[in-house]
């Protein structure tokens, strides 16, 4: 991809920003195409993008029933980071961040990563040997991460208290982690994806399955039938949804997960700090607003909404951690449907029906999954067989019991 | 914050009760298939709209219960005692509003 | 006129005139009246520019007389600090106040950031997707972090003490407008138990400033009486200087009260939580901008705000009016401004189709009318000096003018309604979104649902039409978006309004877009092609008006954040030295001394020595008592129950339905149908709530019943070979030789003194170890009473971390330390109990998957350092390969430096381990890698003589 | 606002309370034979029973000793599985009174404690400043609140502070 610089803008500026392409065109759906990716996430976009770009696959439709980005792509909270326990898990995640050290350049557009590094907290001395587990895993994993002492992590984040009801008993930090605009890295990808010939139809929203003989044929939309040789979904918090059109059951809950945002101020903060035992994270986004996220509302939801006893868990949490913010005002409150598995890892690959694949489960963390999720994802729908990166991401493993919990071993899945 | 009718206190907070999930189907004998089990275990229905969940008012009478609650709204239609068989309830349409959309 | 508030009225107004409050302003000294706000105290003070914009720092003055400001936002100091972004126009002038502009430097009257202004052809919408991506973001981040933002982190300490309450009403009025006062009074008559809520210092909304007949009397009288009644009134609450802020689920509403957060005394924040059988929303209307070239200049107000400062504050905000309106609520504060003596000049009408009544008004006034004019731009640089306009005929007209009204018509207040999810409706001819379908028990009243009053028939013309673009137009003020701004972003297909919201940031500021979403909406709509209604709005959240997270936060600090259990005997912990810790809820002992490492080696050689004392209290334990109980536990426990005999302890472990070990501990049989269940002191609730659960839910047809116990009995184990000889000291304890109460056995009665106890032989030690069970308010006696049966300094109180040194020793796994959410029961060497039980239980099942019977999962051993003098911490990998290839195997669980053995060792979950004893393997750590030597997990007495003894 | 020092903790020592426990489907005939009134506890005499949920009391004697309410109830209950178990030492048991008792409770709960709802002797379990209580009125302004004795001393904590914030709101304003 081409086209924006800073050069580009300044010619553009002389003429008042008249010459600007549309970033994507508004395309309406055709009969039929190779391959139909239900969702234009970050997920849907990135892999059909991927397949255009790495199978040369570019007669592609990416349905969404709103607007592109507008699931929860559009309203994470932008944690990008790669330090995951378990072996398959850190291959995949570091293979995105990889992918994202790389992304503003190869789709020409700037998603801001910021690589300002992501610190984990310990409260307790049982907690520091739980997180030096998971930091000695990271390592062997060949991904960065190093233990910080309090007084390491008081000097790096002087706002913290350290003594606070449960003391900071030290932490680890990656330095390669961090934020990246989540906007961006939708309409990023749909550019790109878009400049490609892949068709990217907003408000259509996909309502049905053709399936005959066990192998999907297309399907049915708010739009009319469309065709397809295989489809793809990629519908985060939906993922139940569509899987019962298409006939099968996923091991799959979907919740309401909130993030919100204070008045925006100027920096303060330059580390992302999360601390898994208290449930809550912050970061300061570029424009100065406070970001802060905690767990999911307790209960299943697709109301978009998050409620009150989390506002308030989270937000106790974030002023014992960090005195000052306590006059800060909290200006936004809002929530995403997540798409909560057993295991914290998502599912990926075949499905019970035949040319039909799925990419979801990806709960609270598949933001930073994005790229490499659309990679992988692409493969397997290009080779109709799972990439080795996400081999035991399937959905067999629940039959099995091969869990890859992350969760369990690292206590965090943001 | 959702209010719950528990059946024996009446309605109070959400903080004061335990979220059991979707009422499961019966437990499989242990005979059963992997993929059989595999269903049990983990697989929901998640509806878009009409759940039956289980609920305990742990910070109170201690009880579990079950509940009808529409996922989309949020609005509780039915509650019920565990064991007992589900209400029948109507309510033609109301979950078509997404929730922020 | 007092002379250092020029352009204060000499009459009128609710201010206390009889007093003065004098505060700061940027260094300056000014004189306001309890009453003004400070924005109205600097107006009255001639002060314009108030502040800069955040993205090109223009210099902007106040724009509103509300909530709704963008524009002059203050760092503001009332003795908590400086606080930021504080919205002048709801601000109290206080005494001894100081507020400083924000987002400028040097001054907010000469600002060198404005610099970006001149260079706004650069910055347009999104400008930074399309660069700085190389070499990288963060090269150039740190420099536009520095830009974006506004004010600054509140310095010094909060005073603030910040509060919840909750409450419940049948009605809840937001709003005290006519409209709400009205309901609030209908509702009070009722009987219904009635909150008013409302942000302002004062009751009557907008009739503070706009005096109307009401019930054939004059709104004031009104008013009056109507505060009077309803103070009457025992059934209805009447809360100023509280805004409602979010509606949630259940009709629950949360109320940011600040009534005492000024107080010099100790402020205090209250955050309501108000359940309501009914929601009445009678929250106003907002009044919008008008769009134009220059439009943001100080000097241009909303016609309501004129009208509200001079009504309200007696302030004349200027000396030469021009209106621009759209609508006729702006001719109504236009009208009523001038006849309060703020002189208007002109009013510029983009509707061609003025009511007479209005253009009789203006001409009786002699102000002159141009209906069917379009605003073109406004003069002047740092304030207004003329508008220029586009009269009827298309001719370029000019009018000198020190201010500009400008009204694009109302907007019904609608946020707290759509968060309850109220849908909206586009009404064309008033140009505004009005409530449409409410909600159940919500209503909308007044002005909020779209009955403005005084409308007679005349519509609205969107404020948008402007064909010419004449200089640039803001419709965000706070955030600088431009009309040139949302056409580039049309022009590049971000036309979804969502889409336009983030590509642009419009309605994303503090103010959340209160005076700019209609106009970016309008806008949007007419280069699109498409009606408002069709483009659609955005979606209101929480907060209405950005909440203090301290007061969301409540007294959940400190100790309150979460509350902690401490022992009955904590003070007695105490005063032998011991230092506590957090243990799952519990506070507990984590060691006794100054030296942590020396006071558990100290405490674990008391147990191997001599006799220890540890206070277990935290244990789970809960009876099941009923003719079903045994076989209820022996779906619980993966061992088996029923051949349990009474007076017999057996240890079990219990997985949930995917076949995890969640809990282990020892049950006893009292009686036939009686059971004592022991859960670790970390799962004391969660497992009393998982046997509920289950029989409740699954096993209902079971007859048994069970009682949590565990705060009822505090715990004293007593460990060591000397154990037995200090607890048999006890008078009426049973007899304790080994031949009669040999290890596994339990016992009940009272002691001499009448003191029921119960006894359990158990042991996590290794040692001859006696579980001892007094109630609760007699701990600090009894473990009295047993240190002086063992004499000075014999019974050594031990901690949490030397019995996990001890059972580290003996190879005791610990659940959640040696387990996690993975560990079955076979890794852990439970496989034979597994297999001997022929019955289900749960997590039987899930076992005999694949996966569970692998025999290279990672198993449970121990494991020696080969260097004596090395050791290594919990949470070392066992690995194999060297740097490019290493893998992890599985990791170290627990490991300490044995003070029995004189060297580190521990034990760990390690692939196929059960297979590997004797093996060498690499201990990995933080970049050392250690050679150990795989061994049995139980370092200490094998074969259980010392603890059976 | 509460007179002075309106919050006393108490260890429960002057009272001796059993937990009762029956079968769910039991518990009509078991309330009954006990002439437990859910969910209001009976006034006056004894034992005063607490309603902690539909199968389950909290007896709570003045005079009487545990011993003596543990057997009322296997005398009382003969021939229906239940479960009478000393919990004397388990509560520690905190009064509050004066007139903005109520107010500093909701500070914490999202019980209606307004007379009209919360009547003389109701008696409500509920989750208080996140933890477990039993929240029994006691007269016009007053309440007793059982909770864990672990909790003790956190909560009496937290009902001070609770009350000098109210206090503190109390006095005038601006
Ligand atoms: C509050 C919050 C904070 C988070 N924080 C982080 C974080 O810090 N780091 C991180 O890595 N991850 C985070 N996540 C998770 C992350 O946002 C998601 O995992 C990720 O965005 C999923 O991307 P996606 O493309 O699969 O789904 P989405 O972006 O949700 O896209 C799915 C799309 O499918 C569309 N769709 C659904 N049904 C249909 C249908 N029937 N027809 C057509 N289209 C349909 C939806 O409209 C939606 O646009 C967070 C999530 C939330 C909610
Ligand atoms: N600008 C106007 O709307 C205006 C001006 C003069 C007269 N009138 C007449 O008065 C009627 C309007 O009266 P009304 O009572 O509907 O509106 P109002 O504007 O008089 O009162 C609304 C009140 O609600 C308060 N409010 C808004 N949101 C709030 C929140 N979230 N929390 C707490 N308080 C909040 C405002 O501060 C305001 O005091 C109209 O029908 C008209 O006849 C209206
Ligand atoms: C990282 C991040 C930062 C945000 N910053 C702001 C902000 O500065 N102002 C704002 O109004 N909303 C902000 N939002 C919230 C969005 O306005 C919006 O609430 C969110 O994308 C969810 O969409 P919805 O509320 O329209 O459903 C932010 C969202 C994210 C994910
Ligand atoms: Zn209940």
């Amino acid at each position: 991809m081409r086209g924006y610089s800073f050069p580009a803008l300044v010619g553009r500026a002389l003429r008042g920003h008249r010459g600007w392409p549309k970033a994507w065109r508004s395309a309406e759906p055709e009969r039929s195409y190779d391959v139909i990716v239900i969702g234009a996430g970050g997920h849907g976009l990135a892999t059909a993008y991927y397949l255009a770009k790495n199978h040369g696959i570019t007669n592609v439709a990416v349905l969404e029933k709103g607007w592109l980005g507008g699931g929860n792509t559009g309203r994470n909270t932008q944690v990008t980071r790669s330090n995951y326990f378990w072996p398959q898990s850190a291959a995949f995640f570091e293979r995105s961040l990889k992918l994202y050290e790389n992304l503003s350049r190869e789709l020409n557009f700037n998603v801001m990563l910021s690589q300002r590094g992501i610190l984990t907290l310990a409260h307790s001395h049982h907690e520091m040997e739980a997180l030096r587990r998971w930091t000695n895993a990271i390592r062997i994993n060949g991904i960065d991460s190093e233990v910080m002492t309090p007084s390491e992590i008081g000097k790096l984040v002087p706002l913290l208290n350290l003594d606070a009801r449960f003391p900071v008993h030290g932490g680890f930090i990656q330095r390669r982690g961090g934020i990246s605009r989540h906007d961006a890295v939708a309409w990023g990808y749909a550019r790109a994806a878009n400049a490609l010939g892949v068709s990217i139809v907003q408000q259509c929203e996909v309502t049905g399955f053709d399936i005959a003989d066990g192998r999907v044929a297309g399907v049915t939309t708010s739009r009319g039938s469309i065709a397809a040789e295989k489809v793809c979904i990629c519908v985060a918090g939906h993922t139940s949804v569509l899987a019962a059109k298409a006939g099968f059951r996923v091991p799959i809950t979907s919740m309401a997960l909130q993030a919100m945002v204070s008045e925006p101020i100027k920096p303060c903060l330059d580390t992302v700090v999360l601390s898994p035992a208290i449930h809550a994270y912050v970061s300061q986004s570029d424009r100065g607003e406070l970001v802060l996220g905690g767990g999911a509302d307790g209960y299943n939801s697709y109301a978009q909404r998050g409620g009150i006893p989390l506002l308030e868990e989270n937000l106790a949490a974030l002023i014992e951690l960090f005195p000052a913010f306590s006059r800060l005002r909290l200006m936004r409150q809002w929530a995403g449907i997540v798409d909560i598995t057993p295991d914290t890892t998502p599912i990926m690959g075949l499905t019970p029906v035949k040319n039909l694949y799925l990419s979801g489960g990806w709960g609270t963390g598949g933001y930073k999954a994005i790229p490499a999720g659309g990679e992988t994802m692409a493969h397997t729908v290009a080779h109709d067989a799972p990439h080795p990166l996400i081999a035991d991401f399937g959905l067999d493993r629940f039959e099995s019991g091969a869990l890859i919990d992350e969760g369990a071993a690292s206590g965090v899945a943001h | 914050m959702l209010r719950i009718p528990c059946p024996y206190c009446g309605e109070r907070d959400e903080a004061e009760f335990r979220y059991g999930g979707e009422v499961p189907g019966s437990i499989p004998q242990t005979d059963v298939g992997d993929q059989a089990w595999a269903d049990y275990l983990f697989a929901r229905d998640n509806p878009k709209g009409l759940v039956h969940e289980r609920w305990c008012h742990s910070h109170g009478c201690g009880q579990w219960f079950n509940v009808v609650r529409d996922t989309v709204t949020h609005r509780i239609h039915a509650v019920y005692g565990a064991g007992e068989a589900p209400p029948v309830v109507d309510c033609s349409n109301e979950s078509q509003a997404d929730g922020g959309r | 006129m007092s002379p250092s508030q020029p352009l204060r009225k000499a009459q009128g107004g609710r201010i206390d005139r009889t007093r003065t409050v004098a505060f700061r302003f940027d260094g300056r000294r000014y004189l306001g009246h309890p009453g003004d706000t400070l924005a109205s105290a600097l107006l009255a003070n001639g002060v314009k520019v108030m502040g800069r914009s955040m993205k090109l720092h223009r210099p902007r003055g106040v724009l509103s007389a509300g909530v709704e400001e963008p524009n002059a936002l203050f760092s503001v100091d009332w003795g908590s600090g400086k606080i930021p972004s504080i919205r002048a126009t709801v601000m109290p002038a206080l005494d001894g106040l100081v507020a400083q502009s924000q987002n400028c430097f040097p001054s907010v009257n000469f600002d060198l950031g404005r610099a970006l202004d001149f260079t706004h052809r650069l910055w347009p919408a999104g400008f930074y997707y399309k660069m700085f991506k190389w070499p990288s973001w963060r090269a150039f981040e740190w420099a536009v972090r520095r830009t974006a933002g506004i004010g600054r982190l509140p310095d010094g300490t909060d005073r603030t003490r910040y509060r919840h309450l909750n409450s419940h009403c049948d009605v809840l009025v937001v709003g005290s407008g006519p409209s709400g006062l009205a309901a609030a009074l209908e509702a009070g008559r009722r009987g219904e138990d009635v909150l008013v809520v409302e942000q302002d210092v004062a009751f009557g909304g907008s009739l503070l400033h706009d005096p109307m007949a009401i019930d054939g009397a004059a709104s004031d009288d009104w008013l009056e009486a109507a505060l009077a009644e309803l103070d009457g009134m025992d059934n209805v609450r009447l809360m100023a200087n509280a805004t409602a802020a979010g509606c949630y689920d259940h009709n629950l509403v949360t109320i940011h009260d600040r009534s005492a957060a000024y107080r010099s005394d100790g402020p205090v924040e209250t955050f309501h939580k108000v359940r309501a059988r009914r929601i009445v929303l009678a929250t106003g209307a907002t009044e919008q901008p008008m769009l134009f070239g220059n439009n943001d200049l100080p000097g241009i107000m909303l016609a309501g705000a004129v009208h509200a400062y001079v009504g309200r504050y007696a302030v004349n905000c200027g000396q030469r009016v021009a209106g621009v309106v759209n609508n006729d609520a702006g001719w109504h504060s236009l009208l009523a401004v001038h006849d309060a003596g703020t002189a208007v000049r002109a009013i510029v009408d983009t509707r061609g189709d003025v009511e007479r009544e209005l253009l009789d008004a203006a001409e009786e006034r002699g102000i002159a009318v141009h209906p069917g004019a379009t605003p073109l731009t406004a003069r002047g640089s740092s304030g207004v000096r003329g508008l220029r306009f586009a009269a009827a005929n298309e001719t370029t007209k000019q009018v000198d003018c020190d201010l500009i009204a400008m009204s694009g018509g109302l907007n019904p207040t609608t946020q707290l309604y759509s968060q309850a999810g109220g849908k909206l409706r586009y009404d064309e001819r008033r140009h505004c979104f009005v409530p449409d379908k409410d909600p159940a028990d919500l209503d909308v009243v007044g002005a909020a649902s779209g009955s403005f009053g005084w409308e007679n028939g005349s519509s609205v013309r969107p404020c948008t039409v402007a064909p010419v673009r004449t200089g640039r137009q803001w419709v965000d003020f706070q955030h600088d978006v431009t009309a040139a701004d949302i056409e580039l972003a049309v022009r590049e297909n971000y036309v979804s309004v969502e889409h336009m919201k983030r590509y642009t940031t419009a309605g994303m500021a503090v103010d959340q877009g209160k005076t700019s979403n209609l106009g970016v909406l309008s806008l949007l709509a007419q280069l699109t092609g498409r009606s408002p209604g069709e483009v659609g709005t955005t979606t209101a959240r929480p907060q209405f008006m950005p909440v203090t997270m301290g007061a969301i936060a409540g007294n959940r600090r400190g100790d309150f954040y979460r509350p902690a259990k401490r022992l009955a005997a904590h003070d007695w912990h105490a005063g032998e030295g011991a230092v506590f810790d957090d243990y799952g809820a519990w506070k507990r002992p984590a060691f006794y001394g100054d030296d942590r490492d020396a006071s558990i080696a100290r405490e674990v050689l008391a147990v191997r020595q001599s006799v220890g004392f540890f206070d277990g209290s935290p244990l789970g334990k809960i009876e099941v008592k009923g003719p079903d109980a045994a076989r209820f536990l022996d779906r619980i426990y993966v061992n088996n129950v029923l051949t349990l005999k009474p007076g017999r302890v057996r240890y079990g472990l219990m997985l949930n339905e995917n076949g995890v070990v969640i809990d282990d501990g020892v049950f006893v049989r009292q009686d036939e149908d009686h059971f004592l269940v022991n859960t670790t002191s970390g799962n004391a609730e969660r497992i009393a709530a998982w046997l509920e659960e289950w029989h409740q839910c699954e096993f209902f047809d079971m007859r048994l019943v069970l009682s949590n116990v565990t705060s009822q009995w505090a715990v004293a184990t007593l460990a060591g070979p000397d154990a037995r000889a200090v607890l048999q000291s006890l008078p009426g304890l049973i007899d304790l030789s080994t031949a009669s109460f040999p290890h596994l056995r339990f016992a009940a009665g009272h002691l001499a003194d009448g003191m029921p106890y119960r006894l359990q032989r158990v042991s996590f030690s290794g040692e001859q170890s006696y579980e001892l069970s007094v109630p609760s308010n007699r701990a600090a006696s009894i473990f009295e009473r047993l240190q002086a049966a063992a004499g000075p300094g014999k019974l050594v109180p031990i901690g949490v971390e030397a019995l996990m040194v001890l059972r580290t020793e003996k190879g005791f796994v610990h659940v959640g330390v040696d387990t996690d959410g993975t560990t079955n029961p076979l890794d852990i060497g439970f496989g034979a109990v597994v297999d001997r039980k022929q019955r289900d239980f749960i997590g039987a099942r899930s076992l005999a998957r694949p996966n569970d019977r692998r025999t290279d999962r990672r198993q449970l051993v121990g494991f020696e350092l080969l260097d004596r003098n090395a050791s290594v911490p919990a949470g070392a990998h066992f690995v194999t390969g060297s740097n490019g290839g290493r893998r992890s195997e599985g990791f170290v669980t627990s490991a300490c430096d044995s003070p029995t053995l004189g060297r580190t060792i521990g034990i760990g979950l390690i692939e196929g381990g059960f297979g590997r004893k004797g093996e060498e393997v690499l201990v990995y750590d933080s970049g050392r890698n250690l050679p150990a030597r795989i061994v049995d997990p139980c370092f200490y007495d094998p074969s259980g003589e010392r603890m059976r003894a | 606002m509460p007179d002075h020092n309106p919050i006393r903790i108490d260890s429960g020592t002057d009272r001796s309370l059993v937990s009762l426990r029956v079968l769910k489907g039991a518990s009509d005939e078991a309330g009954k034979r006990l002439d437990l009134a859910p969910p209001l506890c009976a006034a006056g005499e004894e034992p005063q029973s607490l309603w902690l949920g539909p199968d389950h009391w909290l007896l709570v004697g003045r005079q009487l000793p545990a011993s003596a309410l543990i057997e009322r109830c296997s005398a009382g209950l003969a021939g229906l599985l239940h479960n009478a178990v000393d919990q004397s030492a388990a509560y520690a048991v905190l009064r509050i009174e004066g007139r903005g008792a109520g107010e500093v409770l909701a500070s914490g709960s999202g019980l209606d404690f307004r007379q009209r709802h919360f009547p003389l002797h109701g008696c409500r379990p509920t989750r208080l400043a996140q933890v477990p209580a039993v929240v029994v009125a006691t007269g016009a302004y007053a309440f007793e609140l059982y909770v864990d004795r672990g909790y003790g001393p956190y909560l009496r904590d937290w009902l001070e502070d609770s009350l000098a914030i109210a206090k503190r709101t109390a006095q005038g304003t601006m």
